[in-house]
């Protein structure tokens, strides 16, 4: 380390207090790492320890479950509703709800289909249309919360069943709408994937990123002053997780490939987490979620960061109703019904974040997601009466999340709650 | 042989998919390939599950997938993937109009909605009930399309009927408090104006004759159902409830596994029809009645006295000659 | 006691002055015609008995609650602190009596919320540096800026906030009670602090009830009591009078104990 | 007032801080009631005003709306769906949430038709094995939430799905179930009224025990030395209140009269607040949805509260669902699902009850439910299509909580949220 | 300096003694070692630095948090503090620093939180005349103690949570810095409260940064640094020596500020 003016004692800015334990380099990071693991720290892990547990269940019970396009459909399944989660995390991170995700997608993919299909709009005009309903109907919520006090729940149950309306409204007495399957649209929900090549390639993004932003920051800390961490950590993270994805995409590539919708779908968590982790809404966000006043008396703008939540999320709605409807190559009066709204709340406590506001990440709505369609899928390899199916998936999402529950509790033991 | 064959079923919301129309399926397929595998699923409604069903089934190598849609709509896009993937697709019970599957096999549910209502109609007239009098219509969940096509079937014989439909409700996923709760407010509004009902399903006919029994009305107006389910029959023996349908969805699912078998096998499955220019085999579903419930259900075995006539039961059966 | 206006070592200018403001919350006056002069370079002390009305005419020039009447000049404008962003940006930088950190986020997020570096792609790296130096300023003991705030001892959250402040340029600074919770080197630290910003010609009303701290570094003591002015003081009046006026009576908890002792010592010695 | 030894300096202990305004006598308790208002603090008040306001738009739109025999018909459909919002209010209190209260209703219904009808169990004895099962299940959350640390969120939707598997077990092949027309429980649910005497009777209840309560409090508080209030308000309320209930009783017995299942779920509303606001137990629930840890510091067995919140609000599902049956006269497999559990968490919400714990009330079911059953019923008499109604729904739902956000709002900006 | 154990003025049987207790959370060893006797009648002050783990120390002792190792004794058995309740029915009541009060009840109903009168129908009024007793023992200034607690002073929410403290009969009575944000008079009858409750024969833990307030009511003073024993000291030992101790150098912020100060003064007399 080099002697650096805002070192104190020879030691980095950041360790120079002496109850810390210092843990420099490899070794210091696994010390780290099963302190962690003893204090129940470690975010996503548990619900990816339950996720990879249920696999391994269904598998036995039927290997067809990790056949390859198994998993490609399991992917595209995964993208629709995820969206939709992803734009839950963004209301429940500031300690809100939206219950009308479920009307708001079905809405978007019944005005895409009397636009486009109906009416003959160009396609693009049509899913833009959809999107900006959507977020304006999320800036009425934002005013009625912020304006008028409106409780989100009640605000948004309200919009529940009005948008709902609107839905069978715009469909009238159709019903349904088929969507052309020869469209972009449809192509892109039912079948369009990478190419192998392609695939791979982007499968290396990650490692690439997490060594060069690595590389940069620990080059930044030193030359400031503070501790640099350990560069060998950074490269085995990088490679771990490189060879990690680039045998999934492997896989995949036996079966159909890696979707594009699954593609725009974990672009999407990666943007919306670098959104939420990286900037200053983002901060502003996890801060208005953890304590409303004092992001208020920071001169955070705490309406203005309500309103842009409601605003993503049923933007997101929209969005994941429309690419569901490109899926089903169809807009229909069911659309959004039944469990999507449970679903797309479900994905997003699963994966770790919180109703109570303030704590959460993008990527609890991809694994959330991943949990949740897991679950259906491996049941619909087995046969089961609709009474065994429900009891079982009862059971299976209580075990999913029950590794990562322990997890938490001992996090609250250890005083860190 | 050894092919695996799939039956695909759309909901919760009556119990005869998986009480009567699977078993019907299954046994006929027992008996007809032995050897082959049979896989059963329910999409609970939601489309984006059948799909995901549908996809699972062909990855487990489904080669003929009988499918009673959610929503027709976006069941033809799974009759383009199974197409492309080599395996045949019979539509069961509702119709898919946009892209002809291999085979159709079922009741005709608008033909339901009209046979209920034309059974109602025909019953009132017979009891002297002036034209011009009033007729409640209680439809099937705003979101599900089977309950489109009885609602046109019961339209187009109530408008000709010379009977006034004095409102109509929509019942949200079917659920029968919401039918009680908008039929008893049409008891307050119209009083004894109302001279039927005709109910889409079982579910909600019972929820009407419930709320004109917790209002007082006596006797109660005919009200209509569908389904034959168990309760229903008994509604029927003890007459608060007019009619049902009875399906006996036995012999549909096992004319679905007869169509399954051929089409493994590369014969003719032998259409009688043509509807949206899919070969079809369509059956007559029997409205059921006081008069004929013996005959329909009893005498054919669709349901056995011991689970219809019991407790306060028994003594319509005795009545209606089904028991002793 | 001195008259309440115009009087005092006015180094500059007035920064701000009340007059008339008054607070109720309910059947409750917590604050009643209240006035206030401070000026620049002037370190002024708020002093007065528990719920005397102290937080809450801060929490008013903060933009935290608006006053229920009266008049507030900044700089020499009439303004209406409408939410504590607009006070922010007036200028005025507060250290809240309840800190108002939020518990999720960690030391370095809290110190710059609101005013991250790079919104668009946040430079954790120099804000970490800026906090370490900030809290070294103030003889901070916090082994980590990583943890969120729950995790930290009373007066480790104290010393946040008061770092909080300190990156803001403003032209006035409140400090309501900043040091209650602080050890004793860094209580020093803060009132060495409060001359430092008192000599860059920065307005700072400072409340607290420890009379030594008060006397130490302040240049005029307002005494609240009940919601209401009571007197104007120097630091060079005495502990009794200014208790005198904080309590509202000679005879109080204060001397009596101070009476109560002597005597017991006199009676051990005898 | 008489000089008391607690009294300081003449004035009553509670009334001698200076900066109190003194409200004495009718004229501060009117001034004391108009800076409620001013503030926003008026609990339920808001809500009555948004149903009142519906009731007369719907009124003008068809007269019938406020038929007696409606208004009967409305009080029996608030009953079932009530009891249930009343255990969530229970769950709400402590800052959790049951998402299974619809399955575990039709769970209920289904195990007393099953039992009773089927299996020829005695009525008692069916209705208590059903409740006990409720009970039961809400012990199971307990143990995931307390033990496990499972987020009730998620163990109720796991519950949720469980317990519909086992309600379609339990129907099996018969798919519903007929209760006899005749029986007691079909009476209870459809028919049986309160003799017309008894209901004058019992609408004379309230107003006896405000001046029996008040009287004796303000006995009590002046013997202690603390100031007493105003007699004549007391008098006044217990005046207004009852005439008020007189005329309702009155009116609905114009209709068929009062109808029984309503006594019981307002006997349970009264107890339930009773338990919540004048005991231990209820204290405990209160504090431990406002603050956990200061609750746990307090040596209060906060485990222990979360179970029997977990408890009581399976066991008033369990109860509401067996009313259910009964008013529907049959037990079937939709028992319990659509909108059931929206309702019974919305109608506390709408209450007034906070679903972020610590603020609530068990008038809140109360008034939430009817709230929520007006608008249902106002529109069954009105021939909308369903996009309509939806749509319309949705509306008056938002225009009816619009009076109560609005008094929140000038709450917060009176600093008192 | 004194030895640890068996010295000091011991008036009675030892009610808590500490042996080797540490707490670690994740990478932060935030007590080692510590070791700690209090005896009955004794005023035992705990006093170091921000962070220096007092908090820590005393929420072991509640019952808050679990000590990774060591032993605790209280009243000669050794105990296991598994949670607050069990701490409360050994005889512990504890004041904590962050108050632990339920924002959303009054200031009555968190006064007998857990304790209250009549449990099936609370005796509301018997309770408030209690409240007001407990309040204006403290010399409280709180216009209503039927206000939830959010909307009180920092200071009077001091008051309500020593007030707690009182209703119980314990036998060992811990206050984690009670007087920070008390006014004068408050504060003088807290110390008032400690010493008479120290005559009626309790053990007795403070927490203070104010070495006035410590040296007149302690027996002892136990001084923390950076989580470890820093030695004993009595009333009679210099601030300068406490200071030292706490901040662990003789020339600290403290030291210097008194240094500037004085030659400031000269300077201004020059
Ligand atoms: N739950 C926790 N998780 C992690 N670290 C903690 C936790 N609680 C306390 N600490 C750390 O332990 C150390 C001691 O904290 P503690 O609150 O005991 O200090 P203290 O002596 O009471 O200080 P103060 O005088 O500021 O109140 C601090 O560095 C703090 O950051
Ligand atoms: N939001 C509020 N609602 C009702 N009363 C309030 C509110 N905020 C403050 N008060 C009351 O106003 C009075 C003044 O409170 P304030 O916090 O200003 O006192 P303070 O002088 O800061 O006291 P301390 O020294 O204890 O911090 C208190 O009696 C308090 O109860
Ligand atoms: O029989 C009907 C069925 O056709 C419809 O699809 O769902 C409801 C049932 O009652
Ligand atoms: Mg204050
Ligand atoms: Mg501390």
């Amino acid at each position: 380390m080099s002697q650096n003016p805002n070192s104190v004692a020879g030691r980095s800015l950041d360790r120079a207090d002496a109850r810390l334990r210092q843990d420099e380099g490899l070794g210091g990071a696994l010390r780290g790492f099963i302190d962690r693991v003893r204090s129940g720290d470690l975010g996503m892990l548990p619900v990816a320890v339950g996720l990879v547990l249920i696999s391994v269940v269904f598998t036995s019970l039927n290997p067809v479950f990790v056949a390859p396009n198994n998993l490609v459909n399991l992917l595209f399944d995964c993208a629709t509703v995820g969206i939709i989660s992803l734009g839950i995390v963004c209301v429940l991170m500031v300690g809100e709800i939206d219950l009308s995700v479920g009307s708001m997608s079905g809405f978007a993919s019944a005005m895409t289909g009397t636009l486009w299909v109906q009416q003959g709009w160009p396609l693009p005009g049509a899913i833009l249309a959809a999107l900006a309903v959507g977020a304006l109907i999320g800036a009425l919520y934002a005013v009625l919360f912020n304006r008028l006090g409106m409780p989100s729940f009640v605000a948004t149950l309200s919009g529940l069943l009005a948008i709902l309306g609107m839905q069978l409204y715009v469909l009238g007495a159709q019903g349904s709408i088929n969507l052309p399957y020869d469209s972009p649209l449809v192509k892109f929900g039912q079948t369009l994937i990478m190419p192998d090549w392609f695939a791979y390639l982007v499968a290396l993004i990650p490692g690439i990123l997490i060594i060069a932003n690595g590389l940069s920051a620990m080059r930044r800390r030193r030359a400031a002053g503070l501790s640099g961490g350990s560069l060998s950590l950074v490269v085995i993270k990088a490679l771990v997780l490189t060879v990690a994805l680039e045998v999934v995409v492997w896989y995949l590539n036996l079966g159909r490939g890696v979707p594009w919708m699954f593609g725009l779908f974990v672009l999407l968590v990666v943007g919306m987490n670098y959104a939420l982790t990286r900037t200053q809404w983002g901060r502003s966000m996890t801060a208005v979620g953890g304590n409303r006043e004092a992001a208020r008396r920071a001169g955070i703008n705490v309406r203005r960061i309500y309103a842009s939540a409601f605003v993503l999320c049923s933007t997101f709605a929209a969005l994941g109703g429309i690419l569901s409807a490109a899926r089903l190559a169809s807009a229909s009066q069911q659309a959004g019904t039944g469990d999507v709204n449970l679903n797309a709340i479900a994905a997003a406590v699963i994966g770790g974040t919180s109703l109570f506001g303030g704590r959460g990440s993008a990527y609890s709505a991809l694994l959330g997601i991943i949990v949740i369609q897991a679950i259906a899928s491996g049941l619909t390899l087995l046969n089961l009466s609709s009474s065994l199916r429900y009891m079982i998936t009862g059971g299976v999402l209580a075990v999913a999340v029950i590794v990562d529950s322990l997890a938490r509790r001992s996090r609250v033991s250890h005083g860190r709650a | 042989d050894g092919a695996t064959v799939a039956f695909l079923m759309p909901d919760q919301g009556s119990t005869r998919y998986e009480e009567h129309d699977f078993p019907g399926f299954q046994a006929r397929m027992t008996e007809l390939c032995p050897t082959c595998t049979v896989v059963y699923q329910n999409a609970n409604a939601d489309a984006s599950l059948q799909q995901q069903q549908f996809n699972s089934v062909l990855a487990q190598g489904a080669t003929v997938v009988v499918l009673d849609p959610v929503d027709s709509a976006a069941a033809a896009s799974l009759v383009q993937i199974a197409h492309s993937q080599g395996a045949k697709v019979i539509a069961y019970d509702r119709p898919i109009p946009d892209t002809p599957a291999d085979f159709y096999v079922s009741f005709d549910n608008q033909g339901i909605g009209a046979a209920i209502a034309q059974s109602l109609v025909d019953h009132l007239k017979a009891e002297g009930v002036p034209e011009g009098s009033g007729l409640l219509q209680i439809n099937g969940s705003p979101t599900d399309a089977a309950a489109g096509l009885i609602r046109d079937g019961v339209h187009s014989v109530l408008e000709t009927s010379g009977y006034e439909t004095l409102a109509e409700f929509d019942t949200p996923n079917w659920a029968p408090p919401e039918a009680q709760q908008w039929t008893a407010g049409q008891v307050t509004r119209f009083g004894d104006q109302i001279k039927g009902v005709v109910a889409a399903n079982d579910g909600t006919g019972g929820a009407a004759i419930a709320a004109f029994k917790a209002a007082g009305v006596d006797p109660v107006p005919p009200v209509t159902g569908n389904d034959a389910t168990i309760a229903a029959l008994q509604l029927v023996i003890s007459g608060d409830q007019y009619n049902t349908i009875s399906k006996p969805s036995e012999i549909v699912g096992g004319a679905a596994a007869d169509v399954a078998v051929a089409l493994l096998n590369g014969t003719d499955p032998g259409a009688t029809t043509t509807l949206y220019d899919t070969p079809s085999q369509l059956f007559v579903p029997a409205v059921i009645t006081r008069e004929n419930i013996k005959a329909e259900i009893f005498d054919k075995g669709i349901a056995t006295p011991e689970e219809v006539c019991t407790g306060e039961y028994a003594a319509g059966c005795q009545e209606l000659g089904i028991t002793q | 006691m001195t008259d309440i206006t115009g009087s005092g070592p006015t180094r500059g200018e007035p920064v701000l002055s009340l007059r008339n403001v008054s607070k109720n919350f309910g059947a409750v006056s917590a604050l009643t015609d209240i006035e206030l002069d401070v000026h620049a370079g002037e370190v002024v002390a708020l002093v007065g008995d528990n719920g005397a009305g102290k937080s809450t005419l801060v929490k008013i020039l903060a933009g935290v609650h608006q006053a229920s009447s009266g008049t507030i000049r900044f700089m020499g404008r009439e303004v209406a602190m409408t939410d504590p962003g607009a006070a922010l940006d007036l200028g005025i930088a507060t250290v809240f009596q309840d800190l108002a950190l939020c518990e999720n986020l960690d030391v370095v997020a809290n110190i710059f919320l609101g005013r991250e570096l790079d919104p668009w792609r946040l430079d954790e790296v120099a804000m970490e540096v800026k906090a370490w130096t900030l809290l070294n300023e103030l003889a901070a003991r916090i082994p980590s800026v990583r943890e969120p705030v729950a995790s930290l001892s009373g007066g480790q959250r104290q010393t946040v906030a008061i770092a909080r402040s300190l990156l803001l340029e403003p032209k006035l600074i409140m400090l309501d009670e900043p040091t209650a919770a602080l050890g004793v080197a860094q209580t020093a630290e803060v009132l060495n602090l409060i001359e430092r910003v008192r000599d860059r010609g920065l307005g700072v009303i400072v409340i607290s009830h420890n009379m030594e701290d008060v006397r130490a570094v302040a240049d005029r003591i307002v005494v609240l009591r009940l919601g209401r002015n009571n007197g104007v003081f120097t630091p060079e009046s005495s502990n009794h009078e200014l208790i005198a006026a904080i309590t509202g009576a000679t005879e109080n908890a204060v001397s009596r104990r101070a009476a109560a002792h002597a005597a017991a010592q006199e009676g051990g010695l005898a």
